[in-house]
């Protein structure tokens, strides 16, 4: 498998109060052709700013891009453009991401004049989409205005033009937390559709275990800006190895009655555990060592597909 | 007996288009000592109902009917100055976010004391004590009384309300989607104090959300709201194990779960009607497969501790079983 | 979001502005103010019973401070002139200062603010601390030096009221168009590729249009207020007939020893009443606009 | 500050051309007058004798006058400063309590009526309400004096003097009541507004929640919060007023900054007016700074940091 976007030690540091923050701090992925990768972990974890450097939305502080076999770091201009219009983002909240001047037609011919299509085959393109994303028939949604529509109409919307330039990848950002339970279903499916439909490489951001383990093969998981695991999504859900990872498992909320309601096995919260030097995870994780506060732990192969940065590498479990 | 009992419940929002009736007919028991959870999508009225419980509802809503019958006098006619009388003391609230919820100009102290002194008529030794008390009971360092609401990260400001809200060891609780706004381990942290408190004090406790997976976690009894009305409830094993109304069932399969087998997750096509002219009968039947032609009128309520209202609820156990394929919900 | 809200919105035509008038009477009242001003400037010349200049005479003598009559309905002057004629003449005066100065700060504090909020970096420091520094000089005072350095007149009063209050539209644009940045309708925009000058003023600029409108509504009121202030101290243009000179005249000519209620009251209240029908207006569309501002 | 300093530099030598504008100088008094000022000079140089005389607090000589800028201005400055001082504090407390009583107290007669009054206040010019003032309430009925701060023959030798006066007092009464006319609009639409905000937020829902009373509700969490931009405009109200005084000192002959710099910009004495519109500019920024400060005091969000 060749990787389709691939991303080198990338970093984004933000000065706020006169002081730099590392939003991320070394993460490294790649994602291939076909393929859905997941990035999971708590707000402020940096997965959307990671999220938003693979797209050039924000420009890395250290680190570099390849898309498709070329360096995308400091793009500009034309060349910019033509990446554009092969990654594309899929936002979270559906109510703000169309301009509530647009109508439905306008929202998705813009991105169709942006990146040259002709205006002939612009009225096509448009209705092939809308079919896509079961907003039928198209020409009952066109002239509509985004408030006349509803959280789950306005997602299929927003995916419509994330589709209609034709991109191999597709991000996207807490693509359901906005909408109803009732409508999350008929997203994720056409989520799921339009990638195997389309042959598209997904990266999928969320907070939510079970969501990523429905649309993602492989996930990767985030704390304090840095990949503390890494692994196939069933495998990592099952046997976690990195303490946070099972933390995190741990926490998700299940519809079941029966269900385990023991004490998380984490301490404190995010806000009093900054660590300097060392695991950045060893405040709040229940089985610090000494070495934890002397040493960082390396992102390492545990078995040929998951990768931890733990100094304990899969011995609790 | 019900320490709260809400009967035919009618809130309506005057618009210029005509009054909405966001609570149109509700009925809901409370039993003492137990967490009973409120679960609906946006704009289904759980919120409403929950504003209206606290008698705090927007100048456009008012009651327009019905009763709300707790510890045995109808809050609802009560007069505002009655009504004072038993707020916090007996009937309290935890708010969606904390962060507009407290006054941002004060101190936590200066909040905790006012409700203590104000309201609980201690002196101000003694208050200073329980709010340190208070602050240890959910977790915080009463160091942090001190600070500001905007010092506190999300969770914290969570227990910081929780604190507030037991204060008066009230009877009754209403917690308005306390944890929507936290991530996933600060929330099971923040259930997780609510859940143990709650026990502790044997108070009773209403939790409005919209995410499942939080009642089946915390709750012992659960009740579905839908376009302004509860369409069932009863014991949450029950329920959410096995749903008698087709709008239940529908939610059961319309989220991934993190565990079991690989299947199609099933959503429920189509809006809920407008409040502002609702439909007769049923107000699910414009979105439910196993509608049937009686819908159009108004389905009866079953009798029982699991109850819900549809015309079909003998065939239950045939439509779960319908409602558990995909092919079912896809719209004809 | 609650259903019903969708159902509630306003739709952009003209019979929601119809609606919109009869739900808000202040806006009504100040539209009413509006046309009443724009169609007498208009028609000035026809419905003015005297020259505004012209010196009247009764018999042999000036008729000077003549009291209020049907041939004279507000009166004379000290110098034998009709107050109603020079009060309808003002009209034209009002406008063409307010309107210019308005459209003057509008544009330059809807750009600059634009530019600023959108772009960032060097190009927002540079506005921002320019709008710092014209905020600190005081208006009326740097007013009058810019006018005794040049020569006293409308030009100045509007190159003064664009250049001092420009800064106030362009700190609440940028603040708006900062807010806008963040919306993820405008990082769409930036995704589906479209240029930066393209976000900025196809989809970003409409959106602030109703908010600078609103500020240009305001403005017209302040550099009126402005003209007459300058006029009145002897900085406006003498061979305009604006209701500030008049003003000046009265006040110069001891029309307030005397009484002269006729000849200094009505000026002020035209003043008064156009002004604040530029409140009433911004204050009612404030509400339609901008509803979570109103007093629901 | 730095706009202060930036001000100062860039404005304070302003123009020897206001000279040219006075035909009432020949072409030899001017030149002599030219040259006893230093203005024959070139501008550069003028302009760092300028900058090294107001570093040391010298503002040069009036022309007219013959006296230190420095003095006549010290002069004119009280009076500028008690006048803005009892009308902004007069329009003040009016306008928070009945913007307040206002926010309490919606729809109905009350706003209807007092709403546009307030709005016509704002709208009316100054002037023109201190001439309405001066004609009714001086002229027609002689009860308040029609101008100037002290009665002719009248001299006071020493500040206090003056001040304690009930004569200076009488006097002021007439300014003052038309810039609280003029000014008691802002705080009350203000006042109104953050009210109506604050009262609609979550905190207040949750006080009504708890059952606390209306007092404390409205003074213990609503007032406080709603406060905040009040204070801020009344210090940035302080700074602009006393530029913003010029006409309405002027209407009453009130011996003030404006009325210098009116005096001076007209009769062209530009040392004078230079001083007055420096005087002007720096305690208008000195007051927004101040607004600044204020604000971040009462503020605990900007004052006390977000995390430990």
């Amino acid at each position: 498998m060749t990787a389709l976007i691939e991303a080198i030690g990338l970093e984004k540091t933000f000065r706020t109060r006169g002081r730099d923050v590392a939003a991320v701090a070394d993460v490294s992925l790649s994602v291939a052709r076909g393929e859905a990768l997941g990035i999971v972990g708590e707000s402020g974890c940096g997965k959307t700013t990671t999220a938003r450097m693979l797209l050039r939305l924000e420009d890395p502080s250290a680190g570099k891009i390849i898309f498709d076999g070329t360096d995308i770091t400091t793009l500009r201009g034309a060349d910019l453009l033509k990446f554009r219009a092969q990654a594309q983002l899929v936002f979270q909240n559906p109510f703000d991401a169309l301009n509530p001047r647009f109508s439905i037609r306008r929202a998705l011919a813009e991105p169709l004049n942006n990146f040259g299509v002709p205006i002939r085959e612009h009225a096509d393109r448009i209705d092939a989409v809308l079919h896509r994303v079961r907003l039928t028939p198209p020409a009952a949604w066109l002239d509509r205005r985004p408030h006349e529509l509803s959280g789950g109409q306005l997602q299929r919307v927003v995916l419509a033009r994330a589709l209609i330039p034709g991109p191999t990848l597709i991000v996207a950002d807490e693509p359901v937390s906005m909408l109803d339970v009732s409508v999350r279903a008929g997203i994720l499916n056409l989520l799921r559709e339009a990638r195997d439909a389309l042959g598209l490489a997904a990266v999928y951001i969320s907070h939510d275990l079970a969501l990523i383990r429905y649309v993602c093969e492989r996930t990767m998981v985030m704390y304090l800006g840095q990949v503390v695991e890494e692994g196939p999504t069933k495998e990592l859900i099952a046997h976690p190895a990195h303490p946070y990872t099972r933390a995190l498992v741990a926490a998700v909320p299940v519809p079941h009655v029966a269900q385990d309601r023991a004490q998380l096995p984490i301490r404190g919260s995010l806000s009093d555990a900054a660590a300097i030097g060392g695991c950045a995870f060893r405040g709040r994780c229940p089985h610090a060592m000494n070495i934890c506060t002397e040493l960082a732990p390396t992102l390492r192969a545990i078995t040929p597909t998951r990768r931890v940065a733990c100094h304990l590498e899969g011995t609790i479990s | 007996m019900s320490l709260l009992s809400v009967r035919d419940l009618v809130v309506t929002y005057a618009t210029r288009a005509g009054p909405v009736r966001a609570v149109d007919g509700v009925n809901l028991d409370v039993p003492a000592g137990s967490i009973t959870g409120l679960v609906g999508e946006s704009g289904c009225g759980k919120s409403t109902l929950g504003r209206a419980l606290m008698g705090v509802l927007p100048d456009a809503g008012r009651i327009a009917g019905g009763q709300i019958m707790f510890e045995g006098t109808d809050i609802a006619a009560l007069s505002a100055s009655a009504r004072r009388a038993i707020a916090w003391r007996r009937l309290s609230f935890i708010p969606q976010t904390a962060m507009n919820a407290l006054d941002p100009v004060q101190r936590l102290r200066a909040q905790m004391l006012e409700v203590l002194i104000e309201r609980g008529g201690l002196g101000k030794a003694a208050a200073l004590a329980r709010a340190s008390e208070l602050f240890h009971l959910v977790g915080l360092d009463p160091v942090r009384l001190s600070d500001y609401p905007h010092q506190f990260s999300g969770g914290m400001r969570q227990r910081a309300s929780i604190a507030l809200a037991l204060a008066l060891e009230p009877a009754l609780v209403v917690a308005d989607e306390p944890v929507t706004a936290l991530d996933v381990i600060v929330q099971r942290q923040v259930l997780d104090v609510m859940r143990n408190l709650q026990a502790r004090l044997g108070l009773a406790m209403i939790l409005v959300t919209h995410d499942i997976a939080v009642v089946a976690y915390a709750c012992d009894r659960v009740a579905v709201m839908y376009a302004g009305r509860i369409v069932e409830s009863g014991p949450v094993a029950d329920v959410l194990e096995n749903p008698l109304h087709p709008y239940t069932m529908g939610l059961t399969h319309a989220f991934p779960d993190l565990y079991g087998d690989d299947m199609t997750l099933v959503p429920i096509d189509g809006t809920p009607p407008s409040l502002l002219h609702p439909p007769t009968g049923c107000r699910f039947a414009a979105r439910c497969p196993f509608v049937q032609p009686r819908c159009a009128e108004e389905p009866p309520v079953t009798n029982g501790d699991h109850h819900a209202a549809c015309w079909r609820i003998d065939e239950a156990a045939e439509l779960r079983a319908l409602a558990a394929i995909p092919a079912t919900w896809v719209p004809k | 979001m609650p259903p019903w809200t969708r159902e509630c919105r306003s739709v952009r035509s003209v019979s929601a502005c119809l609606r919109f008038l009869r739900a808000e009477p202040f806006a009504a009242v100040g539209g009413a103010i509006y046309a009443t001003i724009v169609l007498v400037a208009i028609f000035a010349d026809r419905l003015a019973p005297y020259p505004p200049k012209a010196i009247l005479r009764v018999g042999a003598r000036v008729a000077r401070y003549l009291p209020m009559s049907s041939d004279h309905w507000l009166g004379t002057t000290s110098s034998g002139r009709d107050v109603l004629s020079q009060l309808i003449w003002g009209t034209r005066a009002a406008l063409a200062v307010g309107l210019t100065a308005a459209v003057a700060v509008v544009a330059i504090g809807t750009v600059l603010g634009l530019l600023s909020g959108y772009l960032g970096g060097w190009v927002d420091r540079v506005i921002t601390w320019f709008a710092d520094i014209v905020l600190g000089l005081p208006f009326l005072p740097s007013m009058l030096v810019l006018a005794s350095l040049t020569r006293p007149g409308t030009t100045v009063v509007i190159i003064s009221v664009a250049g001092l209050l420009w800064p106030n539209t362009a700190r609440v644009i940028r603040s708006q168009v900062l807010s806008l940045r963040e919306r993820a309708w405008v990082e769409a925009a930036r995704v589906t590729g479209c240029s930066t000058g393209r976000i900025m003023f196809v989809h970003v600029l409409p959106q602030v249009l109703p908010l600078a409108a609103l500020y240009g509504s305001v403005a017209i009121g302040w550099a009126i207020l402005a003209e007459a202030s300058a006029s009145f101290l002897g900085f406006g243009d003498p061979d305009m007939m604006s209701w500030g000179v008049m003003l000046q005249e009265a006040y110069a000519n001891q029309a307030l020893s005397r009484g002269a209620w006729n000849w200094f009251a009505p000026p002020g209240a035209a003043l008064m009443a156009m002004v604040l029908a530029g409140f009433l207006i911004s204050r009612g569309s404030e509400k339609l606009l901008f509803p979570k501002l109103a007093d629901q | 500050m730095s706009s202060l300093t930036f001000i100062l530099f860039r404005l304070a030598p302003g123009d020897p051309t206001i000279n040219f504008l006075s035909p009432s100088f020949n072409e030899e008094t001017r030149a002599a007058l030219m040259k006893s000022f230093g203005l024959d000079k070139p501008l550069w140089e003028q302009y760092f004798i300028y900058m090294g005389n107001l570093l040391q607090g010298n503002l040069g000589q009036s022309f007219l006058q013959g006296k230190p800028v420095a003095v006549l201005l010290a002069d004119a400055l009280p009076n500028t400063v008690l006048l803005t001082l009892v009308s902004l504090t007069a329009a003040y407390a009016f306008g928070i309590v009945a913007g307040a009583f206002l926010a309490f107290h919606r729809g109905g007669l009350v706003e209807a009526v007092s709403i546009p009054a307030a709005l016509a206040t704002r709208a009316a010019p100054e002037f023109w309400l201190g001439m309405l003032l001066l004609a009714a309430l001086a002229f027609q009925t002689g009860w308040f004096p029609t101008g100037g701060a002290l009665s002719p023959g009248r001299e006071m030798n020493s500040f206090a003097d003056r001040f304690m006066s009930g004569d200076f007092w009488w006097h002021l009464a007439l300014p003052a009541l038309t810039l609280m006319l003029y000014l008691q609009g802002l705080p009350l639409l203000l006042m109104r507004a953050t009210m109506l905000e604050v009262l609609n937020d979550e905190f207040i829902v949750m006080a009504k929640m708890k059952g606390l009373s209306r007092w404390s509700v409205v003074m213990r969490h609503a007032a406080r919060n709603a406060l905040l931009p009040v204070v801020t405009a009344f210090a940035l109200g302080l700074g602009a007023s006393i530029g913003g005084n010029v006409v309405v000192e002027t209407v009453f002959a009130w011996p003030g900054i404006g009325r210098v710099l009116v005096t001076a910009v007209q009769s062209a004495d530009y040392p004078l007016a230079q001083g007055a519109f420096i005087l002007i500019a720096a305690s208008l920024v000195t007051m927004n700074t101040l607004a600044d400060l204020a604000y971040a005091a009462l503020d605990p969000r900007v004052s006390v940091g977000a995390k430990r």
